[in-house]
């Protein structure tokens, strides 16, 4: 396998693959949103428990997915925990821009960073994005969204 | 006309198909109204994607189909741009400008009722015609018709009074195909927007001779053929103002159009693609793309001046000729020139000229309202493209006078 | 299998597109379900037509016009014979298979009310769904789904039992895209004829696959696209017997579909015409032809045969591969081979293959019933022509040893 | 202009096309029907006073139409007066062939002899044949034809 190809699928994103976080559903969630890959028929259902004042108590998602889709969304999950609307929101962005911008210099510790080598992979980013779009779709309190 | 700006041998000599000989003559291809030529850069564009590229589109994980998508809507992106459309979103790609218009009138008519009114003018074609007339037969809509003068212009005062509160849409050409008349259409959709009125215009004999900019027109909808622009056949193009096309109801069902099925459910796909459905005319897209590079490599500008000047060389050579009488003298006119004799028959004119080398149309072009209005069972039609020069004019007129010997 | 009567080689040669390396490997191209490549003579029949023959086709007097119209007839003329249609009155040109089914749902649910049925079955292309769906939404009319089983094969007896005396028409796919399964259409024909109920078979799938015969399997309605067979992106025909089609309400309305028109009265075409509004898909139809042509230089037997024995060396060499399950095991199949792994998404496979040259679909394949009848998000799908060869499955089968070992 | 050419528009048509024969209408018709051409616009109108036996008394036409179909139309007209229907059919049948086929051997009195050359103009064919094909249409009873 060449190097590029190693570096989509890296040893932590085929271990949060296999195993994801924070899968399921949640009692009592606030906000749920359904997203779609039309291309490949990836799904995520990402489902929040805000409070008041806008912070995610609580996360989790239904993902039925390839490996990066399903990867994204256990890395996601497990980043927005505990932030405010307005910090998830920040991050959602920095996460989009890091999948589809060709920069590299993004910090070592951020959230995705090992999705990055998806790049190289024009039809896959939506993949990565999927998740992160659902999110603010959630957050949004809407219920649907789509890559095309 | 040749210029350093505009260099007609050089252009003629990307053509192709008027290198030929007919019937012992140099080519005059006069009948491009009725569908253009291709220079080499489409032919080719069309032929180096299906050696190099092809795969069907947005639905593929592998490279061809990668690269086919890309240039699928890297087409779609330089329509886009050609007409000045705010997103991609508005370019919908269909067979032409008649299933364009058929789009629309299956959508909208999903939302109208039996009264309801649609305004057309005197001039159009068949194709902006029979859409409505089915939806007339179907539901009841009521088409209005507005009047042209005897030059072949629209009568605005007249247009004007046709409004009322039951009219949904007004559907009128930009250039007639049949008479050359360029209607004012800017000054036309804000008659209909102080009515509330939605506007389609058919494009298809505007677009391929100067630039369209469908913002600063300000319509809401707008048809045109790739075949008429140089590009391939078997595509054309829809544009609809996003905030309406949002809303519309479907037209054809199937592949590329939905997300998800199930028998109970569908979730359908987001603009254009709604109402793309089955697998797209790709080749002929990319292909149609290949076409606008190939116009603004030259200039729309620079096309429409050299297309008015063919014009005027032409109408004043024509006037010449004893017997002749030019149907459609707009003010402003596209390079169209429709003719009769009282005592020629336009088809026997056609047989004539081609046994000279000289391509024309003969007929009703599909615009039968307009035959009937200036009293002429058909016209001989000349219709110019930036490809043609001064010697397919003097061609022309030389034929013509064969024919006016012979048959007088 | 390099025969004199079959030169694989030979074939490979004539298509350009599968002499590239992708990612630094021999193509092997096993995405032909959904869009075939082209040879050379396919190519060059549209480029040879636009660089000499082209014109606007049935309006013209001039000799271009009548060399397009003539080649334009002509490929009309060939899809009959290809087909053994009765008369070229029943090839109706459209711009694809999903065009065809929705001129047809159209037209038909034209003469239908709420409560009149539609049987489809579960294995349909959304393309065959959806026109249906968007009549139960427009009109109300009820769709009957006819089951399948695990194998993927239609359940003929429960088919049966959903025949009722509001059923207007049985709506089927002639080979299945996502299974591979082949219909047995004629008896289903048969059993359709008993019940006085109209037949259309989706042949997008069946007839770049082998030799149909519209008279031989009685079915009134075919549908099939050009892209899948050989043949350019943006045609398609709509086979109909002409009986039917002599009485069909129109779908779309324009140019060449009427003969004389005026604001009170038109006066419709004769068929086929009045079934092709617009200027049609004249250098696609000639391209459709010349893959015609070339098929039958093959011959669609010692396809048919190369095909199937494509298939079983496929199916052998994928079954030894461990945890990889094939989706669509029917008795009688086209060389269409669905699988899924438990633990590895299609669409990652889809990527690593790719990454090797390997071009596979991976996804639902617009067969979102299907999908959820196997209980699969998406299957991966190598579906193979007659170009492909033995290399391209051993290719196909070591790279998916390569997935499997990065993915456990 | 070539002898192809002249041939199609030779003396003789040129004459009927300018002064068709029997053109009008006609008072107490007793078939009548109308044919198109879609691809030029050309129509023509046969009427014709059949007696019982089926003989055609009478016979107009109501040309708009190129100088080939016109003069088809006059010369036909010219040609089927007090013929009985068989003989009509007949004839109908004989100036087909003589229009499509590619065989010369046509007696020299036959009608429409003179509009041979247009065999060399596979598009002006239809022109031709439309008066003859409404004639059939209007022995027929039925009211409407066209050439496609
Ligand atoms: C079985 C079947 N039906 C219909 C279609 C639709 O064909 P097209 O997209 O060419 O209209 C396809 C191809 O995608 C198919 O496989
Ligand atoms: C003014 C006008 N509208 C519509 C059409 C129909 O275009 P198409 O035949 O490409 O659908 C034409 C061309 O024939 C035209 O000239």
């Amino acid at each position: 396998m060449t190097k590029e190809l190693m570096q989509v699928y890296q040893k932590t994103v085929l271990e949060h693959s296999r195993k994801p976080h924070h899968f399921g559903k949640l009692v009592n969630a606030t906000h749920s949103a359904e997203g779609f890959n039309p291309l490949c028929g990836d799904k995520v259902t990402v489902h929040l428990t805000m409070n008041s004042n806008g912070t995610i108590n609580e996360v989790s998602h239904e993902t039925t997915g390839c490996a990066i889709c399903m990867s994204s969304a256990s890395m996601m999950a497990d980043a927005i925990q505990a932030l405010d609307s307005a910090a998830a929101n920040a991050l959602c962005s920095q996460v989009h821009t890091m999948l589809t911008s060709d920069s590299n210099d993004n910090p070592p510790g951020m959230p995705l960073k090992s999705l990055e080598g998806v790049r190289a992979y024009p039809s896959r980013v939506k993949c990565a994005t999927l998740p992160w779009q659902t999110l603010l779709t959630a957050m949004m309190g809407e219920t649907l969204t789509t890559t095309e | 006309m040749n210029s350093p700006l505009f260099n007609i041998d050089s252009i003629r000599a990307e053509f192709p198909i008027l290198q030929q000989q007919v019937n012992g003559h140099r080519l005059a291809f006069l009948d491009n109204a009725a569908s253009s030529q291709r220079p080499d850069a489409v032919i080719d564009a069309v032929s180096d994607y299906y050696r190099n590229d092809h795969a069907n589109v947005h639905r593929g994980v592998h490279h061809l189909s990668h690269r086919a998508t890309d240039a699928y809507e890297g087409a779609r992106e330089k329509i886009r741009a050609f007409i000045n459309a705010r997103s991609i979103r508005e370019i919908v790609f269909t067979s032409g400008t008649t299933e364009s218009i058929n789009l629309l009138a299956n959508s909208l008519g999903q939302t109208m009722q039996a009264g309801d009114e649609v305004i057309v003018s005197r001039m159009e074609h068949h194709s902006n015609i029979i859409p409505w007339k089915l939806l007339a037969e179907r539901i009841g809509i009521v088409i209005k018709v507005a009047p042209i003068n005897e030059q072949g212009e629209l009568v605005l005062d007249e247009l004007a009074k046709l409004f009322s509160k039951k009219t949904k849409l007004l559907a009128i050409s930009h250039v007639s195909n049949a008479l050359g008349t360029i209607n004012p259409v800017a000054d036309i959709v804000a008659l209909a927007k102080q009515q509330d009125v939605l506007v389609l215009l058919d494009g298809a004999q505007a677009i391929p001779h100067g630039k369209v900019d469908v913002q600063a027109i300000d319509c809401d909808f707008y048809a045109f053929s790739s075949h008429k622009m140089c590009g391939p056949t078997g595509v054309g193009v829809l544009y609809a103002r996003e905030s309406l096309l949002e809303n519309m109801p479907l037209f054809m069902g199937g592949g590329e159009m939905v997300i998800a099925v199930s028998f109970e459910k569908t979730i359908y796909n987001d603009l254009p693609y709604r109402f793309e459905a089955g697998t797209p005319p790709i080749a002929q897209a990319i292909g149609l793309g290949a076409a606008i590079d190939y116009l603004e490599g030259i200039g729309m500008d620079k096309i429409a001046a050299y297309e008015h000047h063919l014009l005027e060389l032409a109408t004043t050579a024509l006037s010449d000729i004893e017997g002749l009488r030019i149907i459609g003298t707009a003010a402003k006119k596209a390079a169209v020139i429709s003719f009769v004799f009282d005592d020629i028959h336009p088809h026997d004119l056609g047989t004539v000229l081609d046994h000279q080398g000289v391509a024309i149309r003969t007929g009703h072009h599909c615009a039968n309202p307009v035959m009937d209005f200036f009293g002429v069972p058909g016209t001989a039609r000349a219709s110019l493209a930036f490809y043609n020069d001064a010697e397919d004019i003097e061609q022309l007129v030389k034929a013509l006078r064969v024919a006016v010997d012979m048959f007088r």
